[in-house]
């Protein structure tokens, strides 16, 4: 059998040809990356630092904005930087949560990317060893007179739909809204909720020398490759052809998939050490953070990944981005016990390799080591960019005269409003999720907030998605502000007190002074809000690059919340109750 | 009035969980000779057109336009002439 | 009272069936893996809903060859009551235990919603214990369109097999049908969920009357 | 090695609403001389046998068994010998 890599290009070929910068990785990164190395990367070596260095995977343009965030307080037990953020509500219990954004996914293929999106934060839940209960969708869309729009739409509530209810978690609540903004790059956010005992939180860490990393779920295929980086990049007319990036999910696997997690969390702790799901950029992003938080090293021998399809090169199978994996580290000698667990639930589980002190990232492929890079460089090292801000012009000089509706026709204005797609019922969406399995929903779809009951407990939480773009396109400061406080007031309304918040921030090109301006100056007013309301962000996510033909949506972030009701006897529903009951108007 | 028999099947990279699924309950039913299995769509079409020519190209537009998602899938496809009945 | 409630790779409605039984009527229960042989020990079995199998290539098609399968039609068979809602009802039809077939939503959507039902015969171990002939339960699915040709449709009515219909058809199904038993009456597949519908929190209790009609039905029997 | 091609589709008593939502949609992109359509699911099972005979009896047992639901629908199957290689 002849090796694959035989046919890549050399180092100096790569030097002299520059296949990175179709992956999005510029000369001075390049450059970076040799430096770092003291010598010219290989094939997979140079995949291996585009990917990782993505925007997606290493947050480089807006590190500098997360960090103004207010991510603490004493509900808080875990922050940003794991698979997702966690918060106590007392009697040894917490809630974990955090929201995704598939943007990119669902607009070229719109069925299967919502479904892997919604797969995807499914995942990041149970790696952090909680239960998953609850799943959220925040929409945005073209207009819907757009035959485009509409096969959109259908195909990513079916997406959405297809996948929360085959693997049986009730979608709850979410957000739909119609603007020509996105007509051609719609956002898809989803937000996954779990409840967890604090006594098995869990890290994505390899931490331990010789423990042994276990590969675990769907084979890998060459689905979705550069996955991650086509997050990271702006859309023209002619990426519709593009579609190498496919991935298709399965519900079935993942469903398999979350109980056998869930049951080594639980009942299999002295063997499981850290465990991480393969999102973006897949088995080298998991694999990489994994030792980079542990600060240890990998060697992973690429021989005994499974794999779905032949002659699969180390840069393909490293980049894939497969759906349904997770990676686990197991301690030495504790092997068995775990792969026999996955082996009851009819999943593949192999061990692929395992953890070094030296920090050095190492994968050997058909007897060669064709990747030695230090772990850090890959991960913590990655630049990061202080990108120039501009105040949009439109808010330099705004429009002289203010728009002055003018409504003849009270009753006809009222019922012109009430048919507008975003002002509408989304029953036609909604009603497509399973909203109860499980048991545990209290308020449907169709309030302000969702609320589920914890089983066994007196206690409910609320939850719900939240933002209105058009305010932060008018002013980003108080627009950020004012998504915070729309998403808390939803959870008060349902009775509950906002405890954190996740969110997704849904830009365009930050290399654009306005866009990155935008994306600051509306982080600093959620900011400003948060602290207000003691709800700090907990986790959350960022999609940049979200234009098409140059040009960017308004700037969206989305905004997910989480609150308790400490008794189920408290929570408060919107419909008027009986007639006669006295109707009064809080607030200014 | 012509009949077009379409097949629809996703290309080969592309993850067939429904194949997989298959095949594993066919080994579990005994059926361990089975090697692959691929679910596919199979579409019949009745409609009137000037000559076969003219039905094949409109099939191939309808295929692409509606009935294939030419993402993930490939489609092959026969006409036959139906006797006027 | 002591129900077995089967979980097959995909089963999502296992737990709530079994807090239905075990939290809210008291009796008892054990979810039993598809991989179990014997129902010994049981009294009764509940087949819930879900997605068996990622019910990839037909509802319930191969769950049905479930090595718990041949062990749930003895039990059957020799007239033990067994419940199968929503993919356990799809489950039941495939297995050959009850007649017809369902498919396809004719919205061809997934249709989440509560739904008024009426109990066209009050007088099986399902349904004895209700007082009211309209009840209330959530249905969830996308293929819960009953389909059986026009002689089992006939005999069906003749036996009282069918023991649910809809008020207001929301899926497609041969003359309204929601659930149905076997000829003898002690296999009953429906889709809504009863499950769902044991709680007042929850919004619905109209579900408990079903579990109570088969608790009673057993205890008469023993 | 054998290739099994299987078409099933539902009895003509059934309604098949997802063959009607098409043929619906096609006429609103005005393919209005399309009379009729069906969908089916298509299937290829490779698979070993003594011989075409031994091959299409395993067919056939396991179309009845698990792959069609001969209460709604029917089907058939062509089998091909693959080359060996
Ligand atoms: N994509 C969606 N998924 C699930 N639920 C949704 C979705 N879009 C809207 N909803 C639900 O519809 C209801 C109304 O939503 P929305 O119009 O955003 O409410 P409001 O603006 O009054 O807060 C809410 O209960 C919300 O959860």
């Amino acid at each position: 059998m002849i090796n694959p890599t035989k046919l890549e290009l050399t180092p100096e070929e790569i030097k002299a040809q520059k296949p990175y910068l179709a992956w999005s990785m510029t000369d001075s990164e390049y450059e970076l990356a040799c430096t770092m190395l003291g010598r010219l990367p290989n094939y997979t070596e140079t995949g291996l630092f585009a990917v990782m260095w993505s925007e997606h995977c290493s947050y480089k343009n807006s590190k500098p904005v997360l960090k103004q965030f207010h991510t603490t307080g004493k509900q808080v037990l875990q922050g940003p930087g794991e698979g997702a953020g966690i918060v106590e509500i007392g009697d040894g219990q917490a809630v974990v949560f955090k929201a995704e954004s598939h943007n990119h996914p669902s607009a070229v293929e719109p069925y299967e990317g919502a479904a892997t999106g919604v797969g995807g934060i499914i995942r990041d839940i149970f790696s952090m060893g909680a239960q998953p209960i609850a799943v959220l969708d925040s929409l945005r869309f073209g207009e819907l007179d757009n035959p485009r729009t509409k096969y959109l739409m259908s195909q990513v509530v079916k997406g959405i739909a297809d996948y929360g209810n085959c693997i049986g978690l009730p979608t709850v609540g979410g957000e739909t809204s119609f603007d020509a903004t996105y007509e051609g790059n719609p956002l898809v956010n989803a937000m996954c909720v779990g409840i967890l005992d604090q006594k098995d939180m869990q890290v994505g860490q390899a931490k331990g020398s010789d423990n042994s990393i276990i590969y675990v779920g769907a084979k890998t295929g060459r689905d979705g490759i550069h996955g991650a980086t086509f997050a990271s990049e702006e859309f023209s007319d002619d990426t519709e052809s593009d579609r190498s990036a496919v991935q298709v999910g399965d519900p079935f696997m993942e469903k398999l998939l979350m109980d056998a997690c869930v049951e080594v969390v639980r009942h299999h702790k002295e063997a499981l050490v850290g465990i991480q799901d393969m999102g973006a950029a897949g088995l080298v992003s998991s694999s990489a953070e994994m030792a980079s938080k542990a600060g240890t090293g990998m060697v992973l021998n690429l021989d005994l990944v499974p794999v779905r399809e032949s002659g699969m090169t180390p840069y393909e199978m490293m980049l894939s981005e497969s759906q349904e994996r997770m990676l686990l580290c197991v301690n030495q000698g504790y092997e068995q016990e775990i792969l026999d667990v996955f082996d009851r639930f009819g999943l593949d589980a192999v061990k692929i390799g395992h953890v070094t002190t030296d920090k050095a990232y190492r994968l050997y492929h058909q007897g060669a080591l064709v990747c030695d890079v230090p772990v850090d460089d890959l991960v913590s090292n990655a630049p990061v960019y202080h990108r120039p801000k501009q105040v949009p012009a439109r808010l330099v000089a705004p429009e002289p005269t203010q728009f002055q509706p003018d409504v003849t026709d009270l009753a006809k204005t009222f019922y012109q409003l009430l048919a507008q797609p975003t002002i509408a019922s989304k029953a036609s969406i909604y009603g497509t999720y399973d909203t109860q399995v499980r048991t545990n929903t209290v308020v449907k779809p169709g309030s302000d907030a969702a609320v589920l009951r914890i089983r066994g407990t007196k206690k409910a939480l609320a939850m719900d998605m939240d933002g209105n773009a058009r305010y932060i396109y008018l002013d980003p400061k108080v627009g950020g502000a004012i998504a915070v406080a729309e998403a808390a007031r939803n959870l008060v309304a349902a009775g509950a007190k906002p405890l954190a918040m996740t969110d997704c921030l849904n830009y365009g090109n930050p290399e654009k002074p306005e866009h990155f301006y935008e994306l600051a100056t509306s982080a600093q007013g959620m900011t400003e809000a948060c602290k207000m309301l003691d709800t700090p962000v907990i986790s959350g996510n960022v999609s940049l690059y979200n234009e098409t033909n140059g040009q960017a949506i308004y700037p969206t972030p989305v905004v997910g919340m989480v609150g308790l009701i400490k008794d189920t006897k408290d929570i408060q529903t919107l419909a008027f109750k009986a007639a006669g009951d006295l109707v009064y108007l809080v607030g200014q | 009035m012509y009949l077009a028999k379409i097949y629809v099947t996703y290309k080969p990279s592309i993850l067939d969980p429904k194949g997989e699924s298959i095949k594993s309950a066919l080994h579990r039913l005994a059926y361990e000779n089975v090697a692959d299995v691929t679910m596919g769509k199979y579409f019949e079409l009745k409609l009137t057109g000037v000559d076969q020519d003219d039905v094949a190209a409109q099939v191939k537009d309808i295929c692409d336009k509606l009935l294939v998602n030419v993402n993930m899938e490939t489609y092959r496809f026969e006409i036959e002439a139906l006797e006027a009945v | 009272m002591r129900f077995a409630v089967i979980v097959f790779p995909g089963s999502n409605c296992d737990e709530d069936m079994y807090h239905a039984v075990v939290d809210q009527l008291g009796e008892s229960a054990q979810l039993l893996p598809h991989t179990a042989t014997s129902l010994a020990g049981f009294d009764g079995v509940l087949i819930p809903g879900g997605f068996s199998y990622g019910d990839y290539l037909r509802c319930g098609a191969i769950a049905r060859f479930s090595p718990i399968m041949p062990a749930i039609i003895d039990f059957a068979n020799q007239g033990g009551l067994v419940l199968g809602v929503c993919n356990g009802f799809q489950v039941l039809t495939e297995a050959g235990l009850l007649p017809g077939a369902l498919h396809e939503n004719t919205s061809l959507e997934f249709i989440c919603k509560d739904t008024e039902l009426k109990i066209t015969n009050p007088n099986t171990r399902f349904t004895s214990a209700y007082t009211t002939d309209t009840i209330t339960l959530p249905i969830a699915h996308g293929e819960g369109n009953y389909y059986c040709d026009p002689d089992t449709l006939a005999q069906m009515q003749a036996n009282g097999q069918i023991v649910f219909t809809y008020t207001d058809n929301p899926n497609g199904s041969v003359a309204d049908i929601a659930g149905i038993t076997n000829a003898q009456g002690n296999v009953l597949g429906m889709m809504p969920h009863p499950e769902r519908a044991v709680e007042a929190l929850l919004g619905l209790t109209d579900g408990l009357g079903l579990f109570e009609s088969m608790a009673q039905a057993t205890k008469t029997a023993l």
